[in-house]
């Protein structure tokens, strides 16, 4: 498949298709891949693929808006939904991008996996996909590790296999399945389920935690104001400090702007370095969408968004 | 300096009488997150530890402080100001790099116009230093900085792992002072142990980073820092988890009548960081953002304050980046640079 | 003026904020005015052109910088002057409630009420439930942790 | 300033004199009757103005260290702390932490002839200078003025430019971008006004402060003229914070603007990597 996507793609670059090439790469740490961009063809062998490439790219296209030509990028089943959003939204036009589809056959979360093998992730020299498990090699050992114990949260509701064509695809592109007793919208049920005051004293825990790195925000790809509300400095709503109050404010109001847009992608869970659960967050949203409004964000290019749009018949428990 | 012996099960009876007189602070594990804070009893600790995600740096420089209060009463306003600390403190379990990390944050906040509450929490704050395990994170390169993870320098005593003890190296009067708290528990060492006990080495890749400020210095116009801006997302985490980063934020909340100033860690790769009210921004790109990261780092400061490169190799930033981008690397393209610099 | 004692539930007094459209609502509350209907002081009400002005980070911030409840009053549905503002304003006000509550925030301290400009009688009602269930909730953060917004609230 | 660098002191407005439709100036004295007497200040330093809840912005102290007991500063409301500012009253409270960054050479200087060179409301950083000179006249040589601003309307210290153009032992000129029916001086901009008048380099210190963009183009104009670099100085400006060279913001090179500027000699700013972009 890594062949495949190499030679794809320096066709792609020999024919000057593209401008560059949005892809992953191993980095320095064995454990992980990351974003790599590829603009030359001396540097197509750096692109790897694999079970540790479960980021989604999707926000680095933004800035094919800058550019005269297009980009390539690589885009598992799930990550086109953001892709779907994006051109809906006008923030790019779908002939900017070039799109190769990858068959995915589920993404590793490091976290999972440090804990499963209780050894520190940087100890991890290999990650490869082996059918119903991964195969990781630990120094001398390699061990074969259950999919589902160590699949990212997001790869149990795999159930779409993309949301709109590809340009190229490097095999048949089928939605990835599991046998697992993993509920759609399990964790934010187990949440739903406590008490009022419990479900407060979680989330403020959670919220005092945050520094306020930003990095959900610059890694959602739905994030793409311009001028984010959090930054504006006249008025100034959010202040500075990361105290409870303003964190909550921040997460809060993310959370709302992300109604109908969130594709559930686990971005803004991965980059948080102080492991707030914000899926949990987010997936709330999704489900209140989903139930309310019967929205999924990133299903179709002609749907109205929901909170663009209402039926005379809305619930209305205003009265 | 005196060198002695604690063995590890003592270790805790002896914390816990530090935590008696002093606030008692170190490296405590919570939602799979290490964190130095204050702990009311030495079990609280997670001594067997990587590094924390956050550098102690935020000890002397919190993420998050009040500068003073005001309130404003008719005509008249009142300023109060906050005292930096209740009480004397002891970190335990910090790691070498950190502890050069606070020896540059002194040269910013210690010299010229003195940051006071930094500067009372720096002197009214025990070091005792944990010398790092091995092998360590594959992301450390301390010693690519001439940083000796197992050296006491900086802290007021060291320990190191020898398996079932400690050595316990004690380089202050006020190490002195802490070991005697519960001077039982420690031994001296024979002859023997003197000559055996030893903590394995620290390995780790050094990379030779003499030409590095120079070469930097001949790259301000490079191709480099818009390939960097490429994965960069423009977050903050590379430099709130930098144990060298200092910048910050200045910003009251309240309203006019009642409100604190506070003083808040702010990160040179925020796109606003710094926007003038002109309108005018001089570093409105990523790749501006980032030159300026890596100058300062490896060039400016320096240059300022006369020290060696600002970074100490703890390797946060290139574990944290969401973009994937590594410290590592980048130095690694600078000094690959031919003719630069020259 | 409105002040909160430090103690719960005891002398507590809440303090809310109250988005009242300009076509409907707020004519409703000035009919209230003018027709000496009791109602308690706890309210501050800010006119907006329509209830589909208020954004949920208008209420989002006013309870995490301490206010005690947020009532948003619009027209009936089918009413609103400018035809369809109020359904956003009602599909905004859904997804807003169970977020809150999912947070550990009362959804009594998010309310949204159609009252129109005749219903003076209903602004007042209205006005008077939210105050006593948001009273008898309490305060919604700790005093300690709101940053005082008028003189003596320290 | 106090053992916390961060706090201010107080001091009240005793005066708002409007200057242009958007700025004004603002005579304070601090409260503390020691601190009044004592506070001192270099000509071009600045000190951090406080509106509590709303924040801190740096301005130039506009008045003279000869003069004792006040501080005037001279604001354009641009942003929401000088907005906060132009929102003062005489009596209302308002915090000072300051002095704050390096001044001009006014020391070094001595025994030379001087050029100043300002647009809009760079003049008032300039006007301390001007004023210290003026009150110490016989230390220093010729003196002379060029000023410019957008409209006539925008020109700030009226009257006193009034009575630079009156005095002997000033050479003042003034333009505006734009005129109007008041005004019957020359139009244009400061540069080539500059070039047309053309001051001899001999023995001459300049100094400029305005727009960076008329900074970049008096500098050139100076340089045409065949000032060396060392006597071109100027002001950079870059967003501040904490004053006192901690917080990053104003970092450019090895300097941090607010504490070892904002005052620069051209030859020391071509050293700085990145300055001459700004």
């Amino acid at each position: 498949m890594q062949d495949k996507l190499q030679e794809v793609v320096r066709k792609l670059l020999a024919e000057g298709a593209v401008e560059y090439f949005i892809g992953y790469c191993q980095s320095s740490q064995p454990h992980r891949a990351v974003p790599c961009f590829v603009s030359d063809e001396s540097e197509v062998e750096k692109l790897v693929w694999g079970p540790l490439c479960g980021q989604n790219l999707s926000k680095y296209v933004l800035r094919a808006n800058e550019l005269e030509g297009k980009v390539g990028i690589l885009l598992k089943g799930c990550d086109t939904r953001a892709i779907v959003e994006l051109i809906k939204q006008h923030q790019i036009e779908r002939d900017k991008i070039v799109a190769i589809g990858v068959p995915c056959q589920g993404q590793v979360d490091g976290r999972k996996l440090e804990k499963a093998l209780g050894v520190s992730l940087e100890q991890v020299t290999n990650v490869e996909d082996a059918g119903d498990g991964f195969l990781v090699t630990v120094g001398e050992e390699t061990k074969k590790v259950p999919k589902e114990e160590v699949l990212l949260d997001k790869c149990f509701r795999c159930k779409h296999p993309y949301a709109f064509p590809y340009d190229v695809t490097l095999g048949e592109v089928v939605p990835f399945t599991i046998e697992a007793d993993v509920g759609e919208y399990a964790a934010v049920e187990e949440l739903e389920a406590l008490p009022i005051e419990e479900r407060r004293a979680f989330w403020r825990k959670q919220f005092e935690r945050c520094i306020r790195c930003n990095a959900c925000r610059e890694a959602c790809y739905a994030c793409y104001c311009k001028e984010c509300l959090f930054d504006r400095k006249m008025p100034r709503w959010l202040a500075a400090p990361p105290l409870l109050s303003e964190n909550e404010m921040y997460h809060l109001i993310r959370a709302v702007h992300l109604a109908g847009r969130c594709i559930d992608c686990g971005e803004c869970q991965r980059v948080c370095p102080v492991n707030i659960p914000l899926g949990s967050l987010y997936r709330k949203i999704q489900k209140d969408v989903a139930e309310l409004f019967d929205y999924e964000a990133g299903m179709e290019m002609d749907t109205v968004p929901p909170l663009v749009n209402f039926e005379l018949d809305d619930q209305d428990p205003f009265l | 300096m005196d060198r002695k012996k604690i063995s590890k099960s003592d270790l805790g009876q002896w914390l816990d009488k530090i935590a008696e007189e002093y606030e008692l602070i170190g490296p405590a594990e919570e939602d799979e997150v290490v964190q130095f804070r204050p702990v009311k009893s030495s079990s609280e600790l997670t001594l067997d530890y990587a590094n924390s995600l956050l550098p102690p740096k935020s000890l002397f420089f919190p993420p998050v402080e009040e500068l003073f209060s005001y309130q404003k009463r008719g005509e008249e306003i009142k300023l109060e100001q906050t005292k930096p600390l209740e009480k004397d403190r002891v970190v335990v379990g910090i790691r070498k790099c950190d502890v050069e990390s606070l020896l540059l944050l002194d040269k910013v906040f210690c010299e010229d116009l003195v940051d006071a509450a930094y500067k009372e929490r720096r002197d009214r704050t025990a070091l005792i230093g944990l010398a790092c395990p091995t092998p360590p994170r594959a992301a450390c390169f301390c010693t690519s900085f001439d940083i000796d993870p197992l050296s006491p320098e900086g802290t007021d005593i060291l320990l190191r792992d020898v398996g079932e003890a400690y050595l316990v190296d004690v380089a202050t009067e006020k190490g002195q002072e802490l070991v005697g708290l519960a001077g039982k528990l420690f031994s001296k060492l024979t002859k023997k142990e003197a000559e055996e006990l030893q903590p394995p080495p620290v390995d780790m890749p050094k990379m030779d980073l003499s030409e590095l400020g120079e070469k930097l210095e001949g790259m301000w116009e490079d191709p480099l820092w818009d390939k960097l801006s490429l994965p960069c997302l423009g977050c903050g985490i590379c430099t709130y988890v930098c144990p060298t980063c200092h910048c910050f934020d200045i910003a009251d909340v309240g309203s006019t009548s009642d409100g604190v100033r506070y003083r808040c860690w702010d990160s040179c790769m925020y796109k606003d960081f710094a926007l003038m009210t002109s309108g005018v921004n001089p570093r409105a790109t990523k790749a501006e953002r980032a030159r300026n990261r890596y100058f300062h780092k490896f060039s400016t400061f320096p240059s300022r304050y006369g020290t060696g490169y600002a970074c100490v190799g703890c390797g946060r930033c290139l574990v944290h980046c969401p973009g994937g981008v590594e410290i590592t690397e980048v130095m690694q393209e600078i000094l690959a640079k031919e003719g630069a610099g020259e | 003026m409105v002040s909160s004692s430090d103690s719960l539930g005891n002398g507590f007094e809440p303090k809310i904020l109250v988005f009242a459209c300009n076509w409907c609502s707020y004519a409703g509350a000035d009919l209230a005015g003018v027709s000496r209907l009791q109602m308690p002081p706890n309210c501050r009400v800010v006119r907006v052109m329509c209830s589909a002005r208020v954004r949920p980070e208008f209420v989002i911030t006013a309870l995490s910088k301490g206010l005690d409840g947020v009532l948003v009053l619009g027209c009936h549905p089918g009413d609103c002057h400018y035809s369809e503002g109020n359904y956003f304003t009602r599909r905004r006000g859904l997804l807003l409630r169970k977020l809150l509550e999912y947070v550990g925030i009362e959804p009594e301290r998010f309310q949204v009420r159609w009252v129109s400009a005749s219903e003076g009688a209903k602004f007042a009602e209205t006005v008077e439930r939210v105050t006593e269930q948001i009273r008898a909730l309490g305060p919604n953060r700790p005093r300690s942790e709101v940053l005082p917004t008028e003189p003596g609230d320290k | 300033m106090s053992n916390n660098i961060y706090l201010p002191s107080l001091a009240t407005v005793k005066e708002v004199r409007p200057e242009t439709p958007d700025t004004s100036t603002f005579v304070v004295t601090f409260d503390d009757p020691t601190l009044r007497e004592s506070f001192t200040y270099r000509p071009g330093q600045f000190a951090e103005l406080s509106i509590f809840g709303v924040g801190e912005c740096p301005i130039g102290i506009a008045s003279s260290p000869t003069w004792k007991g006040f501080l005037e500063f001279c604001v354009r409301a641009v942003g929401t702390v000088s907005n906060a500012i132009h929102d003062l009253e005489v009596g209302d409270k308002v915090g000072v932490r300051g002095p704050l960054g390096n001044s001009w050479p006014y020391e070094e200087i001595r025994g030379k002839d001087l050029l100043f060179i300002g647009g809009g409301i760079g003049l008032p950083p300039l006007r301390s200078l001007i004023r210290y000179v003026l009150d110490k006249r016989d230390d220093y040589g010729a003196v002379e003025i060029v000023y410019g601003a957008r409209s006539p309307a925008d020109l700030v210290y009226k009257n006193e430019l009034k009575e630079w153009d009156e005095r002997p032992d000033v050479d003042f000129h003034v333009t505006v971008d734009v005129g109007d029916e008041t005004w019957d001086g020359p139009v244009g901009f400061v540069p080539p006004f500059l070039k047309q008048i053309n001051p001899s380099p001999k023995n001459k210190v300049a100094f400029t402060c305005g727009p960076p963009i008329m900074i970049k183009l008096v500098v050139q104009a100076l340089e045409e003229m065949g000032y060396a670099d060392a006597d071109i100085v100027t002001t950079l400006e870059m967003k501040m914070k904490c004053g006192v060279g901690k917080c990053g913001r104003c970092n450019i090179g090895d300097k941090y603007i607010c504490r070892d500027g904002p005052v620069f000699s051209f030859e020391q700013l071509r050293k700085i990597p990145g300055a001459l972009e700004v």
